[in-house]
């Protein structure tokens, strides 16, 4: 196998400094978001005592789960051993990092109280996933930072392996983490289901992968740098893969749910009364997100185009997001059921009704704003440390 | 000149010993003088071997009666809550703060009409605390389930746990407070059974007395651990239920004929 | 104790600026006769002042030779940073700067209380490098170690005074600011005031003059253009007028 | 060289503000706001001595906080209303004033110590009328 030169990215390239500007506007922007959310109060967006959890949390999960599968592609080169996988590791260990950093901060900065973070940092109740993510999330800066030093260090050669497979067991955990924040809401009947962390992990692997794949390519064309057919091809073939599985996943978890009688509002809700839910999950989370990527990736005529690739990988992410979309908003929508056989007739705290959610600006913007760090911490990790390989080329012999 | 740039007017030899007795007070941990505080005060502390609870006879809470509601709002400040300037109506009303609401229900099967009380259940085995990251989210060691709003990072974890939808959130600043209940933004806070009353000895809730003010003794409070309350001689007769059973949750608030 | 303190003070601080300045005049007229700029180096003045930036703030160099001595050592220095502007509201009354500054200072009190522990940290961490490495350990001089253990005793009675037993900082303030205040008499106080007044008068003659120095080391502050500019300096230009 | 000079003026100027400082320093009164409850009471009056409560204040309000909330004890004498109680002034008309609005006895030192209070964001700033 030839030796693989990673090089920064190059960085006099105008098109880099005008990237950049527009993305420190757009952080701007979030933070002058944040300032008039916190200033104000809650009652500025469109979240309220019913709809707690609104369109910051649907970004900042979307980037987390995202952050996890961004690790797979260097997994798969160290854990698995994967030599086409292998010269991709840092890059992906950094996308990894940078998305998730971006999650957390939309996260914390959406908090009633951002505060008083030193609390969250203090005190704790072992008892609470979320008190368990923060370990988690946490421990996984560090180590994908060890991971990624020891790939970069000749220091660290005899690490890699170990950081691997522990950055790897880390990355499971961590999204387990994530699902299980829904799945252990029992009251809320969308939520409470065991396989919710399952089906996060396998999200995690398409997001992630959507991610990389798009950032990758967009990197190389920003620098002029070659990628090969096959490594392409291979990128394109395990998207497909982790899409179709998304699919699956989507399945079982709704027709498990239809086999229980309890759960026949929510699916009812979900799958065809749920008005503006019902179009996301159909026609954003299955058509968008699964039908038109698996297309565009398996059909003989777009077997050739990378445009065709480029798509797919943002389709799944228009999908994934709606995907989260309803899970979180859609599951807080449809009414818990505090009486069954009862109809609630009336109520000063909207019992027994769908509740309404409508997103403001400002929202919209700290959410947007977390996407942008991620890819900002990307852009300036690849122009200032060696993250990707000078040529992606195919290698000769395969 | 303000306030601010003067000087206390203690004299240097008794700044001195002062200072010494001070400092020397304050490392020794300021707990042990504190708790000797004030020995003949009214008060002690929550106890288990009290478990605070009530029982709601729903068929005697009137159609059309908020009394309960209103002496909440009164006792604990939630009429202090004043909607944001140019803010519309419908959305505040979706995120104003309420402790207990009234629920009016009808049985699909029968139509029979219902009305009741709704709030923090006081369960025995809290979602709320069980998910709060920071332990905020806590029950008393006299069954009250509460907010320590002062480590309440206001992620509203509590709130999508709660089975019962009882807490709210503070969507916007509280411009005045009663003493008894501290409010501000940004903080997620439910029903605590008037704890404040509780410990001074009151025994009773705003809502429950208020219930029996207006003639209709729906709620009856007490000490469920105490055989001899009132309410747990009703408990034993009469047949109650919790909301959400199948939680296994064992609330502190139960009701009959639901 | 106040009066002893006042005078203490007003001693140290004129050691410290007279001294300070005294010291960038010589660094200033210190000649330097040649370009010794270290490669790669930028070819312009603007590049220049990018790189001193870089220097100054995220300690470049030391970054590109040891990765441990420039985590301590940048942990100490930017706590050390927070610490010193936190540190300001004894020195500056609210009324006499604008509402935003005040708000800054008073925005900037929580982390600066935090990076009290960042600071010894660095410290700990600079001074176990100087025990345990040997390489180290051997060009060390006492006035190494002291200049470490001077720096993390005020920083450990700082943060005494912050978490543990806690001071009258309004007569403090008072007191710097000659408002008649009595310092209190706290024993991390004097501790930690005596030593800041022990700091800054052997600042002018200590390696902590490493702080204006950095600004004036010709390896680092020079243009790399010998070939399109020449290097000369006044007294080596005259030298050359006479000789021809 | 006239540098030399400014500082040397300048050190005479601290000397001497310091020694005039001194002087003052015995002429002045306590910290209590004009027109609250405090103002009229002696020395002792407060839960603690004048010394101990500039230093410890916020440690005495946050462990009764913690024994309140999740102990249910109440019977601390640091409770934060009294400090409202005795320290609110009321202004001409008669009404009390906030106890952390400019210059008021809380905001007067943590305004000029740069410390932000956040009691009041959530408690009530003015003695409740009975």
């Amino acid at each position: 196998m030839e030796k693989i030169n990673y090089r920064e990215l190059g960085c006099e390239s105008p098109r880099f400094w005008t990237g950049m500007g527009v993305m420190a506007f757009l952080i701007l922007l979030a933070l002058v978001s944040v300032y008039h959310m916190e200033h104000n109060g809650h009652y500025v967006t469109g979240m309220t005592n019913q709809i707690v959890w609104g369109l910051p949390h649907v970004f900042a999960i979307f980037l987390i789960v995202a952050a996890s599968g961004a690790l797979n592609v260097a997994s798969i080169g160290s854990v698995f051993g994967g030599p086409m996988y292998k010269p991709l590791g840092r890059f992906s260990s950094i996308l990894a990092i940078a998305l998730l950093a971006g999650g957390l901060m939309v996260l914390v900065l959406d908090l009633g109280r951002p505060d008083r973070l030193i609390i969250a940092m203090t005190k704790y109740n072992f008892k609470s996933i979320f008190a368990w993510n923060i370990y988690l999330y946490t421990g996984f800066f560090v180590i994908v930072g060890f991971y990624l030093w020891a790939m970069i260090d000749r220091k660290g050669k005899a690490l890699y392996r170990p950081l691997g497979i522990t950055a790897f067991l880390w990355r499971l955990a961590l999204t387990t983490g994530t699902g299980s924040i829904f799945g252990f809401l029992v009251a809320r009947e969308a939520y409470d289901a065991a396989i919710m962390a399952p089906m996060f992990i396998i999200m995690s692997f398409s997001y992630g992968l959507a991610f990389f794949i798009i950032t990758l390519m967009a990197a190389y064309w920003w620098d002029d740098r070659k990628i090969g057919d096959v490594r392409i091809a291979k990128l394109r073939n395990l998207l497909g893969v982790f899409v179709a599985a998304v699919l699956y996943f989507a399945t079982v978890y709704h027709l498990s749910n239809l086999y229980i009688t309890q759960h026949h509002g929510i699916e009812n809700f979900i799958l065809l009364e749920g008005g503006v839910y019902t179009k996301m999950f159909w026609i954003g989370q299955v058509l968008i997100g699964g039908v038109i990527p698996l297309f565009l990736i398996y059909s003989p005529a777009f077997s050739a185009s990378r445009f065709a690739v480029m798509a797919a990988s943002v389709l799944v992410l228009v999908g994934g997001f709606f995907q989260i979309y309803v899970i979180v908003i859609g599951g807080q929508a449809f009414p818990m059921t505090l009486f069954p056989g009862k109809e609630v007739v009336e109520s000063s705290f909207f019992d027994g009704m769908v509740n309404s959610y409508v997103p403001t600006l400002p929202e919209a913007m700290l959410g947007f704003g977390g996407v942008v760090v991620a890819m900002t911490i990307v852009a300036v990790a690849a122009r200032m440390f060696p993250m990707l390989p000078d040529s992606l080329e195919d290698p000769d012999s395969i | 000149m303000s306030n601010r740039k003067q000087q206390p007017d203690m004299k240097r030899r008794e700044f001195l010993t002062k200072s010494v007795i001070a400092a020397s007070t304050a490392t020794i941990a300021p707990g042990v003088l504190l708790t000797t505080a004030d020995a003949n005060a009214a008060t002690k502390a929550a106890s288990s071997n009290t478990r605070w609870g009530m029982l709601i006879y729903t068929n005697k809470c009137a159609d059309g009666c908020s009394s309960c509601v209103s002496a909440c709002e009164k006792e604990n400040g939630i009429d202090l809550v004043k909607k944001p300037e140019g803010h519309s109506d419908a959305m505040w009303d979706e995120q104003r703060p309420q402790w207990i609401r009234k629920v009016k229900l009808k049985d699909t099967q029968t139509g029979m009409v219902s009305n009741l009380p709704l709030m923090c259940q006081h369960c025995e085995e809290a979602p709320c605390v069980d998910v709060c990251p920071t332990g905020a989210s806590f029950k008393r060691a006299d069954g009250i389930v509460m907010v320590d709003r002062h480590i309440c990072i206001g992620c509203r974890y509590c709130m999508m746990a709660c089975p019962y939808k009882a807490r709210s959130f503070i969507h916007a600043d509280v411009a005045e407070q009663v003493v008894e209940s501290p409010r501000g933004k940004g903080c997620v806070e439910a029903c605590n059974l008037c704890a404040n009353r509780l410990d001074a000895g009151d025994g009773n809730t705003a809502c429950a007395e208020a219930c029996s003010k207006e003639g209709h003794n729906a709620i009856v409070f007490g000490d469920l651990k105490d055989p001899n309350s009132a309410v747990s001689k009703v408990l034993k007769q009469s047949h109650s239920r919790q909301l959400r059973e199948d939680l296994k949750l064992n609330t502190a608030v139960r009701y009959t004929n639901v | 104790m106040s009066f002893f303190f006042a005078l203490l003070f007003i001693l140290a601080s004129l050691v410290f600026v007279v001294g300070l300045t005294l010291k960038i005049i010589q660094y200033a007229k210190t000649p330097v006769p040649l370009k010794i700029v270290t490669t790669p180096a930028p070819v312009t003045k603007s590049g220049v002042v990018l790189r001193m930036f870089r220097e100054v703030v995220f300690f470049e160099s030391l970054f590109k030779s040891t990765k441990w001595t420039w985590i301590f050592s940048w942990v100490f220095h930017m706590a050390l940073l927070l610490v010193l502007i936190r540190h300001l509201r004894y020195f500056i009354e609210p009324d006499a700067v604008p509402a935003v500054v005040w708000t800054l200072i008073e925005l900037v009190q929580p982390f600066g209380m935090y990076a009290g522990f960042g600071m010894v940290l660095g410290l700990v961490g600079l001074f176990l490098r100087r025990v345990l490495v040997d390489r180290v350990r051997y060009i060390s001089a006492p006035s190494d170690y002291l200049m470490l253990l001077m720096l993390g005793f005020i920083g450990f009675s700082g943060l005494m005074m912050t978490f543990v037993v806690h001071t009258d900082i309004v007569a403090i303030k008072q007191f710097f600011t000659f408002n008649g205040g009595q310092l209190p008499a706290d024993f991390p106080l004097i501790i930690h005031l005596s030593l800041v007044a022990l700091l800054m008068l052997i600042f002018p003659f200590s390696k902590l003059l490493h702080v204006p120095g950095i600004f004036f080391s010709p390896t680092r502050n020079q243009v790399d253009n010998p070939r399109e500019k020449r290097h000369i300096v006044p007294w080596a230009k005259a030298l050359e007028e006479e000789q021809n | 060289m006239h540098r030399l000079i400014d500082l040397k003026r300048v050190a005479v100027m601290m000397v001497a503000s310091v020694l005039l400082s001194f002087a003052t320093a015995a002429i002045s009164d306590s910290t209590v706001v004009e027109g609250s409850k405090a103002a009229g009471m002696d020395k002792g009056g407060c839960v603690a001595p004048q010394m101990d409560m500039r230093r410890n204040h916020m440690e005495y309000l946050k462990h009764q906080r913690d024994e309140v909330v999740h102990k249910g004890d109440r019977s601390s004498k640091f409770a934060l209303a009294e400090c409202v109680n005795c320290h609110a002034s009321k202004d001409k008309k008669g009404h009390p004033v906030p106890v952390n609005a400019k210059d008021q006895f809380c905001d007067s030192c943590h305004d000029y110590a740069a410390v932000n209070i956040t009691c009041f964001q959530c408690h009530r700033k003015v003695p409740e009328e009975k």
